[in-house]
């Protein structure tokens, strides 16, 4: 192992280590704790950016190592890991640095922290696996730390309902992804990517099955990133502090599934069904969310319905152009990260100094008070919405291209880029324009240097981050075929932001009612629905049906010993009755064995 | 045995086995009681089995019978002759006594064997049988052990009843 | 007519049944033990009877069943004696000898 | 060592110790008659080892002697140790039951009158054993009548104890119904087959029925005689349908007693309906119909005296029908034994030793706990365990090895029982036995929780006698030694007969 | 005397040591920590095959000795029966009545258990397990609570039951045999175990399966397990959940599946309906439930499915995998419990509704309790999802591959997939409803427990990291093992 195959195992180690430290050592010491998990991300991140320059590398120690079956864990360092290093370890930092003092005054400062570690440490895990075996641990350990960080504050019931909400539906994706590792693993032999990348010729033979197996995979990401219908975790997850939601549940983990697609994308390429029943899968999820968002109130969840929609873009994307490099599935997540990031953290801002307020309609006129935040989350709607310029658009130019080819998906997802702009446009009018609608928002004010420095370095990379980078996703570099694409997401753009412009100009109280949409489609209604109708009466049924075993085997119990009581009424003291029943004894078996 | 004999001998000791079982007095049952069995005695006889037939007499119409009745006497059963009676309990048990017996005629009806009549013995010309030299032989020379182990029974009957029976020990 | 050993083995097998019928009607505890004797008396009837049925090869009847006879008159006359003493000592103690009325163990 | 002494010598010797008792009790001066059967102990117990040195009687009786009806093999050995040692132990019973007894029998002094109560364990002692050696249904009969009388006597022998009567009463009616169809049994079989003597019966009895023999055509007699035969044994070894005396007999006769007829009785009766099944099962004409009824009687009995014992309450009578369960279990392996002879006789034997070891030690306990206790209902146990625990522990162990938990004697009896059961394939005999047992765990362990689990409504502790300190202990140790080295007595029972008699 | 002898002896003979009046947890503990001790002595100095051999005659012309012998397999279920007893002693609050009998009972089942995974004398094997039938009878009974008299006849009753139709199922395949083959040494039935004919194991195995499943409680005899382990004082429902229980699955292990190729065939798919029922019906009821202890009885009913799933594969990969979650499981529930054993001694109900936001109150017990919990439903990490997946492997390679036509054992599988979304249903729900929300009022005076009751759930929880971080510890004791037994 030469010093380069030990930058990765530390990458991956470091927070770790932190996240042990902090847990079991630092429990009681919270500003120590801070401090020694925000170096640690820091350390990550000067990691990364050592291994971002070096050639790709891979190293493994064996597992499970039996006959039949090897489970290694690996780091691999590629293309695609390099940069998704870089994204989770630039944005943990951030937020590390951020939330030393958003959670200041929390009472178990420390437990967040190592918390946070403890996903740092699953993220990059998940990043570096050289195998789906190891991702898939990983995968559960990051549902493991999302469920800590959003139950976070669990003494609140509907934190815990979250954590445990978000937990089962990754559980529930966890079953297809489980399932599909098995059966290319079945196939193929192995489950490192480098081996199925190998076995292509084998996993090829049965399409069907390899579709199936490609779909059940995918189930995971549909998990993870949140897609329809596993979706509706997500928005309840910002009951996490703000923090969280913007390194987990915009940046990080929710694109996790999107990495993974990323990941096996020569896989997804060798099943055109997949790939297509993938597409249409994001696209749905995409505007649905979109159009959910639209009648929100709450800015976190505002933010959080964009982030559904944006990553049903990205798993849209891959579905339509399956790129080992990451392709604009990839491209999309990059720049996402960044300014969904950004806005998260200015929300958290803006709920910090607002003292947790968290309904855009209580807020109003913020932009005057919060000049840094105010600017910072205009670039990243900007950027979000596809501002020509900014990261943001050249992502989305990128997926819009890729499904010029499909024109179904084409109109969905235009229609989303139009929505995006016109929720996000909506979100920043009533927030932090016109006037202040409550006594909080008066007193609004910018927050402390260490808050607003990370929202000053993502707004510059909401700028910056999609210039010139886009050729780092593909793998072979395509001709713009059409700028007609590109015309039609600047009309969105620009459609969007003038229709939220008109409409929320100076007004006070949502002009719209959209019942549907703002009660996301009764989607949670419906799945309370099915649970409470399928599980738990299953689990009722099975529950009357147990004491009904149980009830058999007591009952037969019971039978003996009422038999044995029967038996015992012969027994009546009277020695003629007894003579009497040896007698019939006697008939009997004399009966039973002379005559019959 | 002249079949006439037999049949005479063999309905009264049926008659008189009978007349144990339905007498209402314990008495007239231990007296019919010996008329069988003297009746028994006799069909010992018929078949060569004088010795037996002989200790027939001698134990049981002469010494079981008369303790049976000295202990009736003792007793003075009498006074519960009077009780109603269970039919439940005789209905049933003449049932499985007629079973049984249908049974046995069912079996002997199987027993093809038996149909045969008796073998002639093979005596000396003009001697009759001497069958107490015989059983004596066999049972003291084949049958010695249980001959004593029967030594020991009457010995352990013996204190049996003494035991039993005493009334105060002083 | 000549007697067959069935015929004997009939009228035992009746005397026997007779027998068994008192025991099973009767509830005095004393003339249960008269038909109990009975019962006895029928099986060295029968035993008698193949005795004289199974003659050895010397022509004479089968002595070893006449022994058996032997040690059962001997046995049940021992049987009599233990028994009416056990008969007595219960009648000392309940004043009766009645079946139906020594039930106090049952169950 | 060379081995001279005749095996009969046993036997002498007992009947004489029980003449010598005889004469103590007549002549003795003090009241006290426990020396007597302390001595009596020792003598049995010396009988035993004494019993590993004989030989057996003239090697090779003339034919016609008296020595043909008495078989000294390697079971019957065995069986006359399980005779001694449960008499033994039944008097070290009787010792401790003796305050008890001369309550019901009236005297002027203390311990008068127990003298007979000693000795006439000794005599039924002596007819076991031969019951053991007995290959001649005459000696078998007489044998078996000394044992059935004696127990009479023994039965009935608290006069003044209403109770004690009653189950005598019972037992004398019941049995010599039963004795009158053994009669009329043992007539028919030597009827048949013109003989007494086992070996000859089964002899003429497989030339006769075999195709074209002189007997063929008589099977529903042969079978009438084997049924009646099997009906009187079945009384004995307390078989369903003919068990009903058990209970009530158990419970009214004096404990020690008791404990003797669920033991001695039994053992002595499992050897006869060996020895005899062996003959009949040689028979082909009716194996299938004796196997048949073996294993109907094995249901009848294992489904009797299990579920029967789950709602009892009182102790002896629990006893009681648990060893009408046992008897179950005992039949199981007769069932088998056409099938596995080897294995079927190895696992009665063995069953009946554990038998005879755990059934001895809980009524050990039974009798010392009843005594201070003042009666022998399961609550009288209540809180034994901090009463006094080592006798509780011995129940426990005692109650352990009667369920069959192994490492115990009981369970490997049990074993050996479904394992000839498998050999011999009766499967149905299983699943019965498999639902007996699971009866049997209910009804033995209430007694643990008795002991355990109730808190002691008499808060007295219960002493114990040193002798009979020192018996519970052997019991104890034994229990496990038979459970978990059970070689030496294995090496008993596989030995080659001694005696070249009983099998030529 | 080896070292394998005083594994076994030392608590049995402490437990008689203690009956006898020696001071009763002093010596409970000091032996349960020199169990321990010595068995990872004999881990450590564990050099492949069977080792540690010890033999007395018992009954020779059956073969039947008293033969003691370990190989890997056998050693980490000895580890898990030595750290679940010092947890079990350990967390054992103070016994007000009878202390010294309590603690010669769970020595017993303790030494029970030891005695079984050490014997290779099938007849040993079996009567060893049977120990802790008594000693688990009067726990309940005496030191239980709720329906505790009811729960310890049930088991109690139910177990011996099972026990028979073993002994039955051992006793027909010692006779399968041919005559001079016959042995019960499982190691040379082992290797001599083509003498069993192809037609008789069928009728072998379902005895078996049958015998054993009663006391794994595998569907439909379960339903001694939760009332018993919920009436159970919370050492004995660790040993009894923790370790005992696994004598059934090592029994299958260790004599059915080597000996019995072709009877597992053909009950393959009864076994199959029967484990998915386990874990699939099982599931339901274990959500159905509404108090803690009941809860953590019917996951320990329902998790015994996974392993069944191992042991039918009847590959390396699933065997290997079903032993090592025997180890999982017994720590993890055995962790639970002991956390539910504090939970009952300090609350007055265990209700779910009556509990709440005892994570507050009790920081550890809830970081504890969480980490257990997860162990349970197979979180990475710990020992229950290594294996967990080695028997999701082992299962699916048991059926074609390359195929959407997916055999009853694939399945099976999926089922069992299923299986572990409904696992983690039940254990977050109860979870969130225990140690989250805002604490009630009856939890008020809560307070994190004394630091015997911290350190060993601390030693299960360590031992299941390790096992789950680092498998190949485990596995490269269990693997050969597994590999000789199943013939590769």
């Amino acid at each position: 192992m030469n010093n380069n195959d030990i930058i990765p195992w530390f990458i991956l180690l470091n927070p770790l280590i932190t996240a042990v430290l902090i847990l079991f050592v630092f429990r009681k010491n919270h500003g120590t704790a801070a401090t020694v998990s925000t170096m640690s991300a820091f350390f990550g991140l000067v990691g990364s950016l050592c291994a971002f320059t070096l050639a790709p590398t891979h190293t493994f120690v064996r597992w499970i190592d039996m006959p039949g079956l090897q489970i290694p864990i690996g780091v691999q360092l590629d293309h695609l890991s390099q940069l998704m290093l870089l994204v989770v370890t630039g944005i943990g930092f951030l937020v590390h640095l951020y939330s030393t003092v958003y959670m200041e005054h929390d009472e178990s400062k420390s437990r967040f922290f190592g918390h946070l570690s403890l996903f740092m440490f699953s993220m990059l895990g998940i990043v570096l696996a050289d195998n789906f075996a190891m991702m898939f641990i990983f995968w559960e350990l990051v549902g493991v730390s999302s469920y800590l960080l959003i139950g976070h504050w669990f003494t609140r019931d509907a934190a815990g309902k979250a954590a445990n909400k978000a937990f089962m539906m990754n559980r529930i994706g966890d079953f297809g992804f489980m399932l599909g590792i098995l059966m290319l693993w079945s196939t193929a032999g192995t489950v490192t990517f480098k081996g199925l990348e190998a076995a292509t010729g084998t996993l090829t033979t049965n399409p069907m099955f390899l579709t199936a197996a490609i779909l059940l995979v995918f189930c995971g990401a549909m998990g993870k990133s949140a897609q329809f219908p596993l979706h509706t975790w997500l928005p309840d997850a910002m009951e996490g502090p703000t923090p969280v939601s913007a390194l987990i549940h915009a940046a990080t983990m929710v694109a996790a599934g999107v990495f993974m697609l990323a990941r096996i994308a020569f896989l997804i390429g060798l099943s055109p069904a997949a790939a297509l029943i993938i597409a249409w899968i994001g696209a749905i999820t995409s505007i649905l969310a979109a159009l959910m968002a639209t009648q929100q109130d709450d800015i976190k969840r505002i933010l959080a319905y964009s982030t559904l929609s944006q990553l049903g873009y990205m798993v849209m994307a891959i579905g339509l152009a399956p790129d080992p490099n990451g392709g604009p599935a990839m491209f999309h997540l990059f720049t996402h990260a960044f300014f969904k990031a950004l806005l998260f953290l200015g929300a958290g801002a803006v709920i910090h100094a607002l003292h947790h307020e968290q309904n855009i309609w209580k807020m109003g006129g913020l932009s005057k008070h919060m000049r840094v935040t105010s600017i910072t989350f205009l670039i990243g709607t900007l950027a979000l919405t596809g501002c020509p310029g900014l990261a943001g658009f050249f992502s989305k130019d990128a997926i819009l291209l890729a499904a010029w080819s499909n024109k179904p998906l084409f109109f969905i997802a235009w229609s989303t880029a139009f929505l995006t702009a016109f929720y996000m446009t909506r979100l920043y009018i009533v927030a932090f324009t016109g006037k202040e609608r409550s006594e909080a928002a008066h007193h609004g004010h910018d927050c402390p240097a260490p808050m607003t420095i990370p929202l000053v370095i993502l707004a510059i990379l909401a700028v910056c981050a999609g210039w010139k980078t886009e050729s780092y996703f593909m793998s072979h570099h395509a001709e713009h075929a059409s700028h007609i694409p590109m015309l039609l997401a600047i009309c969105a753009f620009m459609f969007g932001t003038f229709a939220a412009m008109t409409l929320y100009k100076g007004k006070d109280k949502e002009p719209l009612s959209l019942p549907l949409f703002r009660n996301k489609f009764y989607l949670d209604e419906i799945y309370g629905a099915i649970v409470a109708g399928t599980q738990d009466v299953l689990a009722y049924i099975a529950a009357k049906i147990d004491s009904l075993i149980s009830g058999i085997v007591r009952l037969a119990g019971m039978a003996a010993w009422g038999v044995g009581f029967l038996f015992r009424l012969l027994q009546f003291g009277n020695v003629q009755g007894y003579s009497f029943v040896f007698g019939l004894g006697v008939v009997w078996l004399i009966w039973f064995v002379v005559f019959k | 045995m002249n079949p006439i004999l037999f049949y005479l001998f063999s309905i009264l000791m049926l008659g008189f086995g009978i007349a144990v079982v339905a007498n209402r007095s314990p008495v007239a049952s231990a007296m019919s009681l010996v008329v069988s069995f003297f009746c028994l005695a006799a069909l010992y006889v018929g078949l060569d089995a004088y010795f037996l037939a002989s200790i027939q007499v001698v134990v049981y119409a002469g010494a079981v019978m008369v303790l049976f009745l000295f202990i009736i006497m003792l007793l003075d059963l009498k006074a519960e002759q009077r009780r109603k009676f269970n039919k439940l309990a005789i209905g049933g048990g003449a049932l499985v006594a007629l079973a049984f017996a249908a049974q046995l005629l069912g079996v002997l009806g199987g027993h093809p064997r038996g149909d045969k009549p008796f073998p002639e013995l093979k005596l000396p010309i003009g001697e009759s049988l001497n069958d107490l030299q015989h059983v004596g032989e066999t049972l003291f020379s084949l049958h010695t052990l249980p001959f004593q182990i029967i030594g020991v029974l009457i010995l352990v009957a013996t204190i049996g009843v003494i035991v039993i029976s005493k009334r105060e020990l002083k | 007519m000549t007697l067959t050993l069935n015929h004997y083995l009939l009228v035992s097998g009746l005397l026997f049944s007779i027998g068994f019928a008192g025991v099973l009607l009767r509830r005095n505890i004393i003339i249960i033990f008269m038909c109990l004797e009975l019962m006895l008396n029928a099986a060295n009837l029968s035993l008698v009877a193949f005795s004289r049925f199974n003659v050895g090869a010397d022509g004479l009847p089968n002595f070893n069943a006449q022994v058996l006879t032997f040690f059962i008159i001997t046995v049940a006359a021992a049987e009599v004696a233990v028994g009416l003493a056990i008969i007595v000592a219960l009648y000392r103690a309940r004043q009766t000898t009645h079946v139906e009325d020594i039930t106090t163990l049952k169950f | 060592m060379q081995q001279i002494i005749p095996a009969i010598t046993l036997e002498i010797a007992v009947l004489i110790l029980g003449l010598l008792m005889l004469f103590a009790e007549a002549f003795s001066k003090t009241a006290d008659r426990s020396h007597m059967a302390r001595y009596a102990i020792a003598v049995l117990l010396a009988l035993i080892g004494f019993s590993f040195f004989t030989t057996p009687p003239p090697a090779n009786p003339a034919p016609g002697s008296m020595w043909d009806f008495y078989a000294v093999d390697a079971t019957a050995m065995f069986f006359k140790r399980i005779a001694l040692a449960t008499t033994a132990i039944v008097l070290v019973m009787a010792l401790e039951y003796r305050s008890v007894l001369s309550k019901f029998i009236p005297g002027t002094e203390e311990g008068r009158g127990t003298g007979e109560f000693y000795s006439l364990p000794v005599f039924i002692c002596a007819g076991l054993m031969f019951m053991a050696s007995a290959v001649d249904f005459i000696l078998i009969f007489v044998a078996l009548e000394l044992v059935t009388i004696g127990f009479y006597v023994l039965v009935a022998y608290m006069r003044k104890h209403a109770q004690s009567l009653e189950a005598g009463v019972k037992y004398l009616i019941l049995g010599a119904l039963s004795t009158g169809f053994l009669v009329y049994g043992i007539t028919w079989i030597f009827g048949l087959s013109g003989h007494t003597h086992l070996d000859k019966v089964r002899a003429t009895l497989v030339a006769g029925f075999a195709a074209g023999g002189p007997l063929v055509g008589n099977e529903h007699a042969l079978l009438f005689g084997i049924m009646l035969v099997l009906i009187a044994l079945g009384f004995k070894i307390a078989a369903a349908p003919f068990q009903l005396w058990v209970p009530d007999v158990y419970q009214g006769a004096p404990t020690p007693v008791t404990a003797f007829l669920s033991v001695g009785s039994k053992a002595a009766g499992f050897i006869v309906l060996v020895r005899v099944l062996e003959v009949f099962l040689a028979v082909p004409a009716v194996r299938g119909k004796v196997i048949a009824v073996l294993v109907l009687l094995a249901i009848l009995t294992l489904l009797y005296g299990n579920l029967t014992a789950m709602p009892q309450d009182n102790l002896k009578r629990l006893f009681a029908y648990s060893s009408i369960a046992h008897a179950g279990y005992l039949l199981i392996a007769c069932a088998a034994l056409s099938a596995d002879p080897f294995g079927a006789k190895e696992a009665i034997s063995f069953y009946l030793a554990g038998y005879l070891v755990m059934t001895l030690l809980s009524f050990l306990v039974l009798i010392t706990v009843a005594r201070q206790s003042r009666g022998d209902d399961i609550r009288h146990f209540a809180g034994l365990g901090k009463r006094n625990p080592f006798l509780a522990f011995a129940m426990t162990v005692a109650i352990a090895s009667l369920a069959g938990i192994p490492l115990t004697a009981g369970f490997l009896g049990k074993f050996l029982v479904f394992k000839s059961a498998v050999a011999a394939g009766q499967y149905a005999l299983i699943a019965v036995g498999i639902l007996g047992v699971g009866a049997g765990f209910y009804y033995y362990i209430k007694v643990i929780a008795a002991m355990y689990w109730d808190e002691p409504t008499d808060k007295t502790e219960i002493t114990v006698g040193p002798l009979t300190r020192l018996f519970v202990g052997g019991l104890v140790a034994l229990v496990f030694v038979l459970g978990i080295w059970p070689a030496p007595i294995l090496n008993q029972l596989s030995e080659r007969p001694i005696s070249a008699v009983a099998h030529k | 005397m080896t070292v394998l002898n005083f594994i076994v002896l030392l608590p049995i003979l402490n437990a008689i040591a203690i009956a006898c009046g020696a001071p009763a947890r002093k010596s409970a503990l000091l032996s349960a920590w020199t169990q321990l001790a010595l068995t990872i002595v004999a881990m450590v100095g564990y050099r492949g095959g069977f080792a540690y051999g010890s033999t007395w005659a018992v009954a020779p012309e059956w073969g039947l000795n008293l033969t003691f012998g370990v190989d890997g397999l056998a050693l980490v279920m000895l580890l898990l029966t030595a750290i679940v007893t010092v947890a079990a002693v350990w967390v054992t609050p103070k016994i007000e009545k009878r202390e010294n009998l309590f603690y010669a009972c769970v020595l017993l089942i303790s030494g029970g258990a030891a005695g079984a995974f050490a014997s290779v004398d099938m007849f040993f094997f079996y009567a060893f397990h049977e120990l802790a039938l008594i000693p688990t009878f009067l726990l309940i009974g005496i030191w239980g609570q709720g329906e505790r008299q009811v729960a310890a006849w049930k088991i109690t009753i139910y177990l011996a039951v099972g026990s028979m139709i073993l002994l039955v199922g051992l006793a027909k395949l010692y006779l399968a045999f041919p005559e001079g083959a016959r042995t019960f040494d499982m190691i040379e039935m082992t290797k001599a175990r083509h003498l069993i004919p192809a037609a008789e194991q069928g009728g072998i195995y379902i005895w078996l399966l049958v015998g054993f499943g009663v006391l794994i409680s595998l569907f439909p005899f379960h339903s001694w397990a939760a009332p018993a382990y919920a009436a159970a004082p919370t050492p004995a429902a660790m040993l009894h959940a923790g370790v005992l229980k696994k004598f059934g699955l090592y029994g299958l292990i260790r004599i059915a599946v080597p000996m019995l190729p072709e009877g597992a065939k053909v009950w393959m798919n009864l076994l199959l309906v029967l484990l998915v029922a386990n874990i699939l019906y099982i599931g339901l009821v274990t959500i159905a439930q509404k108090k803690l202890d009941w809860m953590l009885g019917y996951s320990s009913v329902m998790h015994m499915g996974y392993i069944f799933l191992g042991i039918a594969a009847g590959n390396a990969i699933g065997i290997t995998g079903a032993s090592l979650l025997m180890l999982g499981h017994g720590l993890s529930i055995a962790a639970l419990f002991a956390m539910c054993g504090y939970l009952r001694q300090t609350s007055p109900s265990l209700a779910f509704t009556s509990l709440g936001g005892i994570a507050k109150k009790a920081p550890f017990l809830g970081y504890a309790f969480g980490m257990a919990a997860f162990a349970s439903i197979g979180l990475p990490g710990f020992a229950n999802f290594a294996s967990e997946a080695m028997v999701f492997f082992g299962a699916f390679k048991a059926g074609p591959a390359a195929t959407l036509d997916f055999s009853s054992i694939q399945i099976a599988t999926v089922c069992g997939l299923w299986g572990v979304v409904i696992s983690a249903v039940y254990m977050l729900r109860a979870y969130r409803q225990i140690f989250q929300g805002e604490p009630q009022a009856n939890v008020a005076t809560f307070k994190d427990p004394a630091c015997s009751v911290k350190w060993s759930v601390i030693l299960l929880l360590a031992a299941l990291m390790v096992g789950g971080l680092w498998p190949k510890s485990m596995l490269n004791f269990i693997q050969p093992s597994v590999e000789a037994l199943i013939g590769k």
